[in-house]
């Protein structure tokens, strides 16, 4: 039993690493901010949830587990409102979304 | 292991240096601050690094570890004052900035010397 | 593994450094500087040093990100280029680094256990703690008692540092009518989400910001960290609800007693233990069990460090804010 | 009354640190500056208590939270830091007593509750690091006094004053971060912040490379807070551009105070332990102390603005300071010692004088104070004396510490020759800066029609207080000099 919640919690925070990353590359490689966000958010939503059901699994049932419950809910709450007053901001800053942008204007 | 017994303090030395450079260097207010800042956070890592005992904990007793071995408290202590006097000194530094912004019209020391000299 | 993981944090930080120094864009280079305060809030976990690195990821990417945003909203976004030599600063500064490395060679390593610095004092702190004041985190008691007065001594730091600020900024400028709808006494009243949202958290970091307060004793925190905290919830008010509404909830008056209203406790605290013939800041003389009074102590101070900083950081925040452009 | 006594180290600084917290509550403007000048009063008292106590060679040690030495933090008192004490109260109440009429037309009174809660914290920090006997408190309490006198010299009400305090922020900063290092790296070192302990336990470490860096980074740090040329760049505009009262009282004290931290780390921790250090610390300082004297003296000798003048003059004197104690003897440092308080009057006095003249002319540029002496005859009188003081003439304070530190030259064979040389080219430039402003005061005439002004009576008892102190100290200078020798023995005790 050890040893099956041992793998599962390996395999979650594996998993999580990786979209953590997928994340980071898609940050670095995407062209404009809103695509960037999109893929900056596989971060902050799948890579933080699969990370923390990562450790909870290895904490097993303690005061760390119902913290680390408390961290999830919060940032299931704050990231999603951060981007979208992120993503409002630079609306109202005048940065259009690529679709919406001539091909002849370059990258602001 | 020999990178790691001294890379903290050479890290120490980076960042001072980094920080110092850009207070000497740049002649905008802000950065200038940010600089220091740098600078301040640089001394903060010199004292952690030293206060930390190898296989210790955070020195904070608990009751499942009577014998453990604790890392250094007073560093932290020391350090913990350091911080609030870093942000003391930017809050103040920024609140100057500030004027001098509406003073001037400008935050870079060179053309705020220009402007003194007219 | 956790040296690893601590080089290459360290690593990490000197880039995101030279980054900071390097960008134009004082924008981009605060919000590095954020970045930055993180690492290092990280790198003193791992160094065991928890209640360091909760200040510093409150102070340092919390605090210190607000005001650097609020100067920035008041002055220009970008750095000017400049025609100046650098070649000077560089080589100043690089002879000055090797410098600092080459006094590293004699440095116990790091960890070291047999160092002088773990040999003579702190040995005598982590002993007596429990016999003395019996709080479980040692940092809180050497913060709160053993070194008291430069605790009293960083309080009053906070409070110059306020005063100052209001000296240079809650004057002059008329601050607009109460009633012009403009952005900054509107806050993101007009944006559903982040207004819905941010109502709903301001209650849970209030509470949390008073856990840290009180739980202080037994695990990181204290009344530095707290007033931070409390006073970052009170600025999301600031921001959601606009300027004016927060002023009504806490107004300038208001913050500048509770400035000076915690340090006069703290003072208040040491000059009683003076009266009823203790030295002072001897808190074992406020009630009969001195380790029971110094408890009782190092919560009142605990709790005017928390007043006078949550007091200082929202006057500093609503000075910046009340400002224009 | 003997329990209150034994607790006047603590009170030294808690009673101008409680009132300021106070100060700001009490909105009404009088009311602000009468309970700043009570405290500063009271701290001044409290002053002459302690030097009392202390005469003789006395030490009196206080242990915060009754905690013991190593382990909590102590307070330390001798007759060094009874003198600075004399001197950090002491201008303090004066400057706040004579300087009130130029602040009233200086800055908004809706301001000045702020100001006054500053100006005693700068006090309580000031006296909080002479008090101290904690390598970390210092630096608590510098950054405490720092950080107020950067709001008691953003207050001026020239604009010119925002990049000079900025100037000074950065500047201070970096000293006092630099003293945190050298400390950081002595407390690796020996694990100890207490300053005797320190003295101690560095013997066994003193030939490492990091006690070698800390002395380092601790001298640069203190030398640029405490203004030793070269690293005096941000003092002339900030003491220009404070306004007159906060001049008075920071140029009487504030960078002797980190003067006095120097000399204590240095004698107190490295001399007697670092071979070489005393032929070191001649070798670096004495050579920049001249400099200093030299150039300061000249500088001001083509200042058109006088504040700024008196400002490079300043630069010029902590140059005798150190010039004193380069010579690592008793004769040298009681020289220096004296001359922390010899300046004091004498400054002190100038700057309160500037500022009243003020009052009375356009500005403090040479040809805007023209026949100001005709307008204001006894303010003029009480600056002559101040001034004289500041040349070194006999009979007046300035002379007790030039004599003593020709003296001390003296002891040098050749050397001291060459160096009497230079304090008296000094002294001469000194009369010559002087007689620049006399002349101007006394025999310009007035280019325009200048506000007639009447000395306020606070102002004029405060001014002539100093003047007369001027001359007392230089008839009978008992009171520094046993004090200063008393010090300068406790100092060079400590070097075996």
């Amino acid at each position: 039993m050890d040893l099956f919640i041992d793998v599962l919690s390996w395999t979650l925070l594996t998993l999580g690493g990786l979209a953590v990353l997928v994340g980071g590359i898609g940050a670095l490689r995407m062209p404009d901010l809103y695509t960037r966000m999109h893929a900056a958010s596989v971060t902050d939503s799948l890579g933080a949830i699969l990370v923390i059901a990562g450790i909870m699994l290895q904490a097993g049932l303690s005061l760390a587990t119902i913290k680390l419950a408390a961290i999830l809910l919060f940032l299931l709450l704050t990231s999603p409102t951060s981007s979208n007053a992120l993503a409002s901001a630079a609306l109202l800053a005048g940065t259009k979304p690529l679709s919406e942008r001539s091909d002849a204007e370059g990258e602001s | 292991m020999a990178v790691f017994e001294l890379f903290n303090y050479w890290v120490f030395a980076i960042l001072l240096m980094i920080g110092f450079y850009a207070v000497i260097a740049k002649p905008n207010l802000i950065k200038k601050l940010i600089g220091l800042s740098l600078f301040q956070s640089a001394v903060f890592l010199l004292y952690i690094s030293m206060g930390r005992v190898e296989g210790g904990t955070a020195p904070i007793f608990s009751d499942n570890a009577e014998t453990a071995l604790f890392s250094n408290p007073l560093p932290q202590v020391l350090i913990l004052t350091a911080i609030v006097v870093g942000i003391s000194t930017l809050a103040l530094g920024l609140g100057i900035v500030v004027r001098i912004r509406e003073e001037y019209g400008s935050i870079e020391e060179n053309e705020i010397a220009e402007i003194d000299r007219r | 593994m956790t040296e690893i993981f601590g080089t290459f944090l360290l690593s990490l930080l000197v880039i995101t450094a030279v980054a900071i120094v390097r960008t134009k864009n004082l924008f981009v280079a605060v919000m590095l500087m954020s970045i930055a305060s993180l690492l290092i809030a990280a790198v003193f976990f791992l160094l065991d040093a928890a209640d360091v690195a909760l200040t510093e990821a409150a102070v340092g990417a919390g605090i210190s990100t607000v005001l650097f945003l609020g100067a920035l909203a008041l002055t220009f976004e970008r750095e000017r280029p400049s025609a100046t030599k650098r070649a000077l600063p560089v080589i100043v500064t690089v002879i000055a680094a090797l410098v600092v490395i080459y006094a590293t060679f004699d440095k116990p390593r790091l960890g070291d256990p047999e160092a002088p610095v773990h040999r003579h004092v702190a040995p005598w702190y982590l002993e007596k703690t429990p016999e003395y004041v019996d709080i479980p985190n040692v940092v809180t008691a050497v913060l709160g008692t053993f070194r008291g007065y430069d605790t009293l001594g960083e309080v009053f730091v906070v409070f110059t540092a306020g005063i100052g600020v209001l000296f240079l900024l809650g004057y002059g400028r008329v601050t607009r009518s109460a009633d012009e709808e403009t952005e900054i006494n509107v806050g993101l009243r007009h944006h559903l989400i982040p207004r819905t949202v941010g109502r709903l958290l301001i209650p849970f970091i209030l509470l949390f910001g008073l856990y840290v307060q009180f739980h202080g004793e037994y695990g990181p925190g204290g009344g530095f960290q707290a007033g931070a905290i409390i006073a970052a919830s009170m600025i999301l008010y600031a921001l959601l609800e606009g300027e004016r509404h927060a002023l009504d909830v806490l107004p300038q008056r208001l913050l500048l007693g509770l400035m000076a209203g915690g340090a006069i406790l703290y003072t208040g605290v040491g000059i009683l233990g003076m009266l009823l013939g203790g030295n002072f800041l001897d808190y074992s003389v406020l009630s009969d069990n001195p380790v029971a009074g110094q408890q009782l102590g190092i919560i009142l101070i605990e709790a005017g460090v928390g007043i006078t900083v949550t007091g200082t950081l929202l006057a500093i925040f609503h000075a910046f804010a009340a400002r224009e452009r | 009354m003997n329990g209150i006594n034994a607790h006047l180290p603590a009170l030294q600084v808690v009673v101008p640190m409680l009132t300021a917290a106070f100060v700001v509550l009490l909105q009404p403007r009088g009311l602000a500056w009468a309970a700043a000048t009570a405290a500063s009063l009271m701290s001044f008292l409290i002053a002459v208590q302690l030097t009392l106590a202390v005469a003789g060679g006395a030490t009196l040690t206080y242990a915060m939270g009754s905690w013991p030495a190593p382990y909590g933090i102590a307070l330390e008192i001798d007759s060094f830091s009874a003198l600075l004490l004399l001197v950090i109260t002491g201008a303090s109440t004066l400057a706040l007593i004579g300087g009130k009429a130029s602040l009233e037309s200086q800055m908004q009174s809706d301001r000045q509750p702020y100001y006054f809660s500053a100006w005693l914290l700068a006090l309580a920090g000031l006296c909080g690091i002479v008090v101290a006997g904690d390598a970390f408190n210092i630096f608590v309490f510098m950054e405490i006094s720092s950080l107020a006198s950067y709001i008691l010299i953003a207050g001026g009400p020239d604009k010119r004053a925002l990049p000079a305090v900025f100037k000074y922020l950065i500047m201070g900063t970096i000293g006092a971060t630099f003293y945190l290092i050298g400390v950081g790296l002595i407390y690796m070192m020996t694990g100890t912040l207490n300053l005797h302990d320190m003295e101690v336990l560095i013997a066994n470490v003193s030939d490492q490379r990091p006690i070698l860096a800390a002395a380092g980074f601790i001298t640069v740090g203190l030398a640029l807070k405490a203004a030793v040329f070269p690293l005096h760049v941000w003092l002339p505009n900030a003491y220009t551009y404070a306004p007159h009262m906060a001049t008075a009282f920071l140029a009487a004290c504030a960078t002797k105070v980190s003067l006095y931290v120097l000399l204590r780390f240095d004698f107190f921790v490295f001399q007697g332990n670092l071979d070489g250090h005393a032929f070191q610390f001649t070798a670096y300082l004495m050579p920049l102390a001249i400099l200093g004297i030299v150039i300061g003296s000249a500088v001001a000798l083509f200042e058109q603005n006088v504040k700024r003048l008196f400002a490079f003059s300043s630069v010029a004197q902590i140059g005798y300071i150190m010039l004193g104690a380069s010579f690592v003897s008793i004769l040298g440092l009681t020289a220096g010692i004296v001359h922390i308080f010899n300046h004091a009057l004498a400054k002190g006095g100038i700057f309160l004088a500037l500022g009243a003249f003020a009052l009375s002319a356009k500005s403090l540029r040479i040809d805007d104070i023209a026949g100001v002496a005709k307008r204001m005859p006894w303010t003029f009188a009480a600056f002559v004396i101040a001034g004289l003081s500041l040349i070194g003439i006999p009979g007046t304070a300035g002379f007790i510490s030039k004599w003593y530190l020709i003296n001390a030259a003296l002891e040098h064979g050749s050397l001291g020759i060459a160096l009497i040389v230079v304090i008296l080219l000094s002294s001469l430039m000194a009369v010559v800066y002087v007689w620049r402003v006399v002349e101007a005061a006394a025999f310009g005439e007035p280019a325009t029609a200048a506000p007639i002004a009447k000395i306020q009576p606070a102002a004029f008892i405060a001014l002539w207080t100093v003047a007369i102190l001027n001359i007392v100290f230089g008839l009978a200078p008992d009171l520094p000099v046993s004090l200063a020798t008393d010090a300068s023995n406790i100092l060079l005790g400590h070097l075996r």
